[in-house]
């Protein structure tokens, strides 16, 4: 296991300290039980947003914290969601007197902690409402699955949410406005190599050197299917099929596109995915008004991507654009 | 045949130790239909049960699930930290000023944890979790105690369906938590929290067998 | 090879095909000579920057063309420093009548294209200033060399260079700033496992599971030495120690660090990296007023890091602070 | 001996080919003391010279070789690509209007092209750089051409310098150029340019061979 880290069990306060070191303008970090905030929390008057799951995922949640997006972020072991402790501690935190939303990634950890937590939080007297995330594609929404997993779309949502909440909304809107951006948004990974669980000390799943996998997660749980390695085009022109069919998107429509890094896929392929895409949307009447090309939602130093596609609207559009100022995305301020 | 107090916090110390030794099997079998942290999760979760233990003793029986069913709870996280929390609690909320237990006890106990393990996560048996190992364990247990067998005998039965329950798992194709998301694929492995659970019986059983054995 | 490509032939293009889709609001590409140039280009009267290199350091330099950074970036192969006609074109498109300076990082093969390239640009009477990056701090400049590589410090020096001619500086004022920052700043790498160049299709270098490669360079070249993976204490002990002493960085100094990933190596990992070396500049009395935490000039899908430190002052935090909007970096705007 | 305008194109046409055959040894060559592009750089330089090649027939042999020189610097990049560039430049401006070339305008040519490397790069014999390998080359031509060689037999003296040197350059540590960064490790390898300076001087010698075949 090649990492940068001192060991398995201090990584996740390690890296905390220093997001805390290196952004003591934007946040605030606690410990025990660990959860980041905003600076300035709790935003009297402002609906807060609460967001959490397992480390390994970064920027996500803690790099979203600030201005205009995450009120608090709970980070959980690697990959494991966080207890409700966190949860509760960072909701009474940040809460600015009119309601704390969660946001929840659809896996049965994720939701019953959170669930937990929230039972806690109103028995305190706070006004709790959750969106679940499960924009997921790779996963059938059936009786015969825990429904789909959250990926892409949890930037999306706490972003578009954040924005909302900082206009003022109630926390009613807000609610709408990050399912809203949910029901509209699908996603879906591959992965070129698998990642190591430090304190499981090697790969999840092997991969031979000519292989690939669809439909991964990003807790480096194996996809739906093995394929050889492809070009960009086919990969792209895989995951963009499923992606687009399923919502579905339209001719005509107007779209965000977020092409996600997995953590250990340098930007310039990430950009090659990108144009890949470009193509063939242009040739399906698609238009892809805004974009977020990067790695926001990784996997550890998985090797891979994914595609996220958000249909927009004039209010989704307006409130993706309102300023924001976290660790990992700034605009307009 | 006397379970005090003394003895659930011997049995909890003992199920501590062979979460430790068992983690990397557990985060092993966590690897091809999961997130490979289930061993590392609980091992961390009955760690910090272990810590709690010495301000446990002299308590009662109920503190002392309830105390060991919130510090998992508080610990583990994931999935299973809430399931074995919320059973814990619930096998606690049964015995509150209770320094000893009965024979008959233990299988109320373990019914109450299975229903809390059910509340939370809304599984059924057959679905590949932790349930399809404790659920027919828990059914062996009550039968042969209605055939009038003693609680030892009861619970060495309640192994061995536990062992087959977990073994079934095998073929069955996940409908619930992180296995269901990679469907067919399910099928051929066994379930991690299955293969908890069936370590928990196995502990309490050498337990009892431990206290019967110093009472003859 | 596990690259998100679709061959080693068509990767750059493609690549600048994507950022082009993803940032038109920011810049426009140009193709047969390949160049990035901001939107806006020519700004007239204002100095204009331009620099560039081998492709495979992204977004290194193209992701910091903008307003408040780079006019232009001319992106050679991979790892092979951009020719002539695309340094002499991409001058003439951002020339803003006050002259253009050329940031170029000290490889034999970047400066000689990069004096080429000027050397024609005058003949046409442009005024062209060169400012040659050099901090890398695991090169002895010395006969022996062709001197110190130049790898962090290049992205502070396009930041606060590029902030020194949005605020109206002569060619002469802007140079001196940059060769301020070059001098000003040291840094030294480590690779955790070596890169492949999509065109050669096998590793650069081969490292075992328990090795890591100290002093490496930015093009997957081997480097001075050869260790026994260590931990993120140890590693940063390592290359923060070489690096505070050649300046030599004093008690008392503020500085600025920039904790830079290789390409394969994710964002948690990197702020374990800046957290360990808070610790060492606490105990050195060395204040981090600024810092700058992520992959910015990187090695392909090499994973590894580099720090890279720079000695502030007034001038040089006020330029640093300065609105800069481009690809991947962008505050104030 | 006649060298005629025609014999230069196919010179290019045999050199190029020569480097797309020797590509991936080159860059072989440039991974342990260098950046692993050497033979993908020469490559690609000379096989845009190629499809220049149609257009310069007819042409003198100043305009071929400067032409070729151009299209070294603006399709190479990297060092090689100045530096083979500026040597073409420098040969070519001696044959303006020149269909035709005496024995003794090669050992000129040659010169001008070192005199053009070492310019342009700044570097000295015994740097273990492409130099090593060209001017022993061009000593060897020019002694035994004193010495009354014909051309064929002089160029066949300069191959076998020109070999000795890139070997030479195995034991040398590298004080110029990217295999300079590596210190004390650039000892042992041979330097990528200094063989591909070599394959220019092989198939020099293999098109003169030609030549003097085909008169006699
Ligand atoms: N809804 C559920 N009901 C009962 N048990 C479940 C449920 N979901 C998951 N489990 C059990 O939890 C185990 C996984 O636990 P763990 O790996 O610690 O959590 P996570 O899946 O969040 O990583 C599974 O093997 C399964 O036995
Ligand atoms: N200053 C110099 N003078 C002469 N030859 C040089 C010089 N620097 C490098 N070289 C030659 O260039 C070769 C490397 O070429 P190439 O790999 O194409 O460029 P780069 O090093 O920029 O990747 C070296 O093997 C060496 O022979
Ligand atoms: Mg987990
Ligand atoms: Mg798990
Ligand atoms: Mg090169
Ligand atoms: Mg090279």
């Amino acid at each position: 296991m090649k990492k940068l880290i001192n060991s398995p069990e201090t990584l996740v306060r390690d890296a905390l300290a220093g997001m805390a070191a290196a952004h003591s303008d934007l946040i605030n970090v606690y410990f025990d039980p660990d959860f980041v905030v905003r600076a300035d929390a709790p935003v009297k008057g402002k609906v807060s947003l609460v967001s959490g799951g397992g480390s390994g995922h970064e920027p996500l949640h803690s790099g979203f914290v600030g201005r205009g997006m995450l009120d608090a972020a709970c980070p959980g072991a690697v990959f494991t969601s966080p207890v409700p402790d966190q949860i509760l501690a960072a909701t009474k935190a940040v809460n600015g007197g009119v309601g704390v939303l969660h946001i929840v990634k659809n896996y049965t950890g994720d939701i019953m902690n959170f669930e937990m937590a929230a039972e806690l939080a109103q028995a305190e007297g706070i006004k709790i409402a959750s969106v679940i995330i499960n924009d997921d594609v790779a996963v059938q929404d059936s009786l015969y699955t825990a429904g789909r997993r959250g990926v892409g779309a949890t930037v999306l949502v706490e972003k578009i949410g954040g924005a909302a909440a900082e206009a003022g909304m109630p926390l009613a809107e807000v609610k709408r406005i990050c399912e809203k951006v949910n029901a509209a948004t699908r996603s879906m990974g591959m992965a070129l190599t698998s990642c190591t669980v430090p304190a499981a000390g090697k790969p999840t799943f092997e991969l031979g050197p000519d292989e690939m996998e669809i439909g991964i997660g990003i807790h480096g749980e194996p996809g739906r299917k093995r394929l050889p390695l492809a070009s960009a085009a086919d990969i792209v022109g895989m995951l963009a099929g499923a992606v687009l069919d399923d919502l579905p998107f339209k001719r005509g429509d107007e779209v965000l596109a977020f092409v996600n890094g997995m953590g250990g896929t340098p930007l310039i392929e990430l950009y090659i995915v990108y144009n890949e895409l470009v193509k063939i949307c242009k040739t399906k009447g698609i238009m892809l008004s805004r974009n977020l090309v990067g790695s926001y939602i990784t996997a550890l130093e998985m090797a891979g991507t994914s595609l996220t596609l958000l249909k927009l609207d004039d209010e989704l559009r307006q409130l993706w654009d309102a300023p924001v100022h976290t660790a990992a995305l700034t605009w307009g301020v | 045949m006397r379970i005090t107090a003394e003895h659930v916090i011997h049995f909890l110390d003992t199920l501590a130790a062979r979460m430790k030794e068992q983690r990397a099997y557990l985060t092993e079998l966590d690897s091809p239909i999961g997130d490979a942290d289930h061993g590392t999760n609980l091992d961390r979760g009955f760690s910090a049960v272990v810590v709690k233990l010495p301000e446990l003793a002299g308590k009662d029986i109920g503190t002392i699930l309830k105390m060991t069913g919130m510090t998992l709870v508080s610990n583990v996280g994931g999935s299973s930290g809430p399931l074995y929390g919320t059973a814990f609690l619930r096998a606690g909320m049964l015995f509150s000023d209770r320094y000893e237990l009965a024979d008959d006890d233990l299988q109320t106990a373990l019914e109450a944890a299975l229903a809390g393990i059910m509340m939370r996560g809304k599984a059924q048996r057959g679905e590949k979790t932790m349930i399809d190992t404790l659920a027919p364990a828990i059914d062996a247990l009550k039968s042969a105690r209605a055939a009038g067998a003693d609680l030892v005998t009861a619970v060495r039965e309640a192994t061995i369906a536990a062992e087959q329950g977990m073994q079934a798992t095998i073929p069955m194709l996940a409908t619930k938590g992180r296995a269901s998301y990679v469907g067919e694929r399910s099928i051929g492995h066994q379930d991690p929290g299955a293969t908890s659970a069936y370590l928990i019986i196995v502990v309490l059983r050498e337990g009892l067998e431990q206290i019967a054995s110093k009472a003859s």
